[in-house]
């Protein structure tokens, strides 16, 4: 995945202008859909991403229900104008493991207990996408669930960090991520700080690993703090 | 919704339309709130998001260089595609797009070929060889009622948004744009509900629910058809077929000013 | 879709020697499969059309079923050698259409409340395509219907009209469909003369749409007399 | 059927073909009355519709011209497929071809394959480029039983039906004809259905409802075995076998004169 | 599928240096695997096969199950890496075919009203494929069912004959298969010496067909014996 | 399993693991006894079936000619996919991969992928028009836990065990071998599951049944990380999370011993 000659710093900034340790800009905003029982709107960096969440509902197909807790279902996508090459509508396989794991990052919060045999159906649309977009959607959609009113513990917050030109950096943007050396996205629940999505790829030294698992730590607290805004926005009203 | 409740609402909803009024205290031949934003999504050659009251539709327009048809070797290629994705309502489902799906792609679809509205001759680079593949993908977000006219209103404004992608040596340069997409006309869809004895422009989800027949009229600049499409198990009489083209018609120089 | 240079006219008369408002030859006969609960065999110009009805029956899948009425399904499919281009086998997208506008032009004279979870599966074959089968399947379906005894409250007859060379004609055959200016298809209650299936595509002026639309009615009208003559012939034996 | 029921038809179907009757009065060894039509569908390159008994079989041979397989590029390539569509019973379904269609038309397949029945070397137009891909589809109009049967004789007689489209620079003109297809050989398959001792040949569907095993023979004109299936549960003993080979070669001498 | 010039005897042995009659190396394991309720290994010759059962459980879909008897579902499958040229994952309409005439050649043998509602469920896995896969895994399927302890009252033995270069000769391997003149396997339930599968294909004269099929016929009875010894091994230690 | 016996089990599985004891003996860093076998498929171009405890994953490598990726003209293609039949166990079902086999076999490619083990320049033939594509394919034969790593130790084995087709005129001689394949890097990857306040290495079925949260590192030659997966519901501290990947170096550098 790694090209070379590509330069990712001028005059020791990041392309975009950015220091190592700073995220791109991020809008939030929730209740933007009618229809949803709870949604978001989500711009970050060059990304732009809806949630909804639809429940805690009726369990479709029926033996997919749990007899003691609601079970908790992801669907991320991506629109086919998202990217620069049109995507074929319709999930593909990176589709399909990226919703599995944000299940996994937004489930243990969930007070699942309190509504057996039902559903909480999350949706994430890609409407454009600039790397990141998992931590993105995974952002929007414990926003939409909030906005839901689905019982959580805690939130979930996302960011990543990564190396690029053997510079752990966190929150790439879309250069970044195809010419950087390795990526880390991360999400946690920040008031426990614990991890509930983790995936790495590329190269790390034990040494850079723990550098930039700080730092995508960091991000996400940072990404929380825009989501309580983002939720008191709502009742300010 | 069941039984008893489905039928008190639908006799309500009746009888208000047929006095002229409606749930939301539009008259019969108001739309909702019509907001039309282009330029969204810089993925996309050309993108827009309309909103018809609640009802929200994303749509892009993608270009590829491909080959023509070969019963058409100097024009360019359009293809349409919906997704009512279950973001958008609780009845729509994951999966392949379903019937209703396709048949608001091709109503739409219709619509825009049909008025003549991209001169796709002007999308053709080598004829017989080369031309631009125009894909309009209409992603709905909020599901509340008529997207028929939403989809074609956010597909014709993100057409006349498109910057076509420069070409050099047979290959498409996203980076670079060479002007705006050749649009020759703008096709607008209005679309009618028949209750009863009643018929309405730009139905809700609530009438749409209990409608017995919907009628949808494309037509061009010049005011002339270009695409219809009736659906659902009711039937419309002749009169009320050839008195809703008219008003149809009429409404869709109101909404043409809006682009 | 339209292609300069192509004559549809000579001497004043349509390519098949019609005039203006003259259907095809139409030959129907009702009862020709043993299997299905009624079924009906049509030729209209060069297509051949097949449909059978059966019901009402058990819904499968079960949640499709409905309280307090029988639903209606409709499938319509090409055979492989229907058309000059072999067509691959399973439904296209226009298949998918034209058979939710068929069950719509189909459903509304069935007295569905007397069969409450029950359905009435329509299935339309085309056997040989050259223009018009969405409208000669529509005529075939309704005499399956009633061939298998479904209750209605009036049958429904299909035809449609177009424009050709500017000129507004009945029911277009192959070249007129693929060269004309216009096409709408039309279906209704012949009884009551109301409209179930209505589409159009092309160019009409308000002043053409009117010629157009009462020409497909008069020939919806010539097709229900075949339609009873059909009907008629099976019990004459 | 179910339980009680079926079992006591069973058992009066068996009786029955154990005294050698059958509920339709037919003999062990006499097939339902068989009409073929050919040249029906003038949209095929050649066509037949199969009637045995109330069974109707439809089929249409079209040839599209492409590329041969890289292991036999002197050669036209013959493709069968079937479909048991919901038209012909209530017991079919809709949707992509399941094992019964699949088995259907590669049983067919073999039957015209292996007897060599299509001169496929005089389907190349350039060796190793261009040869004639035939399509044989197989469509099922009304269930009643004997599919094989009634498929292999739409198929055989559709073939001899076909006209060759002619070829213009490479390209196939569908509207003129350049003479059959090269057969030169008519495959002619029989089916046998067992039930308890008592083997019969084209069994119906109240038959095939209850047989204990089917055995489906497919003979050339010489009288050789080109293909053969076994078929459903059930098993034969080895005489079995044997004996319904020698019935099967002899009841295909009287099947071909139909063709 | 024949191709002229191809040479299969070489001194008048066949390419492997077998005689007409003489059956490749089998050799058979069962108990292979933990998951699975029986299991068998075999090879025979250059194919490598693994079969699984499990059952009798419960059927999924629940519409499938018959109230009197259990029913066998065989799923046949070859892995990608199992042919020369990579096999796309997924069942092909040759795979379907085996699938079907693989369950109906084990089935008759089950004692099905033991256990009503329930179903039997074989699983073969080609993972080296060089001709005569369908009767190698019918006869581990054989081997897996009668591991899983399924009631049958007789096992299933399966071996083909075919015809190459004019000659009657049992069990092709891959270049007899491919160049050979005519393929018969067979499947027979070995006590009552019944034939439970027989397909054809090819060009056999009436005189041949009873040669190959009395070949194939032994074919089964000698891989019987490997199939009892197999069984019994299990037992010895 | 259900309700209350899986709380039982889950609990007692729970004490024991923090206790450092496990169901089967081992230690919180001992891995289940390893086999593995080479060279066992003939008809692929490498193969290996690895044995972890009772879990079994045999995997095949194809190589096959075709078209570099555009913005990669000079490097060979590698693809993972990854099968759970019904064979292996009695909760997978057939039909097209789900996402528990999507996620195994991105997970394994990704470290094999990341940690440059395969020279993908070698495997050019002429730049930006021929070059291999290598298909690894796991088949997953028996289900018993920690399908990750013995997946990515079958996977590294079959690829080390690989002979390349000689290449003739711009096709594969799939009979004759030109060398191994250019294999530079053996990545590890070592699984760990956490159930309450333990983690251990290598969960087997019933472990994996009960866990919390699961956590994959994949590292190169040099101790290195290549890749990661956090799994399932449960979540781990920042500590866990750097502590695990500590035992997983060091785990990693004995198993690859095995090699």
């Amino acid at each position: 995945m790694k090209k070379d000659g590509v330069k990712l710093f001028v005059d020791g900034k990041r392309l975009d202008g950015r220091e190592l340790d700073e995220l791109r800009p991020i809008k939030m905003e929730v209740g933007v859909l009618k229809r949803a029982d709870g949604s978001a709107y989500l711009e970050w960096g060059e990304n732009k991403i809806i949630a909804a969440c639809y429940g805690p509902r009726e369990v479709h197909p029926r033996h997919m229900e749990e007899a003691d807790k609601a079970i908790v279902r992801v669907r991320y996508n991506m629109a086919p104008f998202s990217v620069p090459d049109r995507k074929r509508p319709g999930p593909d396989r990176r589709s399909h493991e990226i919703s599995k794991v944000t299940k996994e990052a937004l489930e243990s919060v969930v007070l699942t207990h309190l509504y057996p045999k039902t559903v909480v159906d999350v949706f994430i649309e890609v409407l454009q996408a600039n790397a990141g977009t998992r931590c993105a959607g995974i952002t929007a959609a414990a926003l939409a669930m909030a906005d839901a009113g689905i019982p959580m513990r805690d939130l979930i917050s996302s960011c990543a960090a990564g190396k690029i030109e053997g510079k752990v950096a966190v929150d790439m943007m879309g250069a970044e991520d195809n010419f950087g050396d390795a990526d880390l996205p991360l999400a946690i629940s920040p008031q426990k700080k614990e991890v509930t999505l983790l995936q790495m790829d590329g190269n790390f030294t034990r040494k850079e690993f723990e550098e930039a698992f700080n730092m995508a730590m960091k991000g996400c607290l940072d990404v929380y703090e825009i989501q309580k805004q983002a939720l008191l926005k709502k009742y300010e009203v | 919704m069941l039984g008893v409740i489905a039928d008190i609402k639908k006799d309500y909803i009746k009888k208000l339309l047929e006095e002229g009024k409606r749930l939301d205290g539009r008259g019969l031949d108001d739309y909702r709130p019509i907001e039309i934003k282009k330029d969204l999504y810089a993925t996309a050659e050309g993108s827009a998001l309309v909103s018809l009251g609640s009802t929200q539709v994303a749509v892009g327009v993608k270009m590829i260089l491909g080959e023509p048809y070969s019963d058409m070797p100097n024009r360019g290629v359009l293809t349409t595609s919906a997704e009512l994705g279950p973001l958008a309502s609780p009845t729509f489902e994951s999966g392949p797009p379903r019937p209703p799906a396709i048949e608001l792609a091709r109503v739409v679809d219709r619509g825009i070929r049909e008025s003549g509205s991209i001169d796709t001759e002007k999308l053709c680079i080598v004829e017989g060889e080369q031309v631009w593949i125009v894909f309009l993908d209409i992603h709905v977000l909020d599901y509340d009622g008529n997207l028929f006219d939403a989809s074609t209103l956010a597909c014709i404004s993100a057409l006349l948004d498109a910057k076509m992608p420069k070409v050099e040596d047979g290959k498409a340069i996203y980076g670079e744009r060479s002007g705006s997409l050749p649009i020759v006309d703008t096709p607008i869809s209005t679309t009618y509900a028949k209750l009863g004895s009643a018929i309405a422009v730009d139905p809700h989800l609530e009438e749409e629910q209990v409608l017995d027949a919907r009628l949808t009229i494309t037509t061009t600049k010049k005011g002339e058809i270009c695409a219809m499409q009736k659906g659902e198990g009711g039937a419309f009489t002749a009169e009320e077929v050839l008195n809703t083209i008219d008003r149809g018609i009429e409404k869709a120089k109101e909404l043409r000013k809006l682009l």
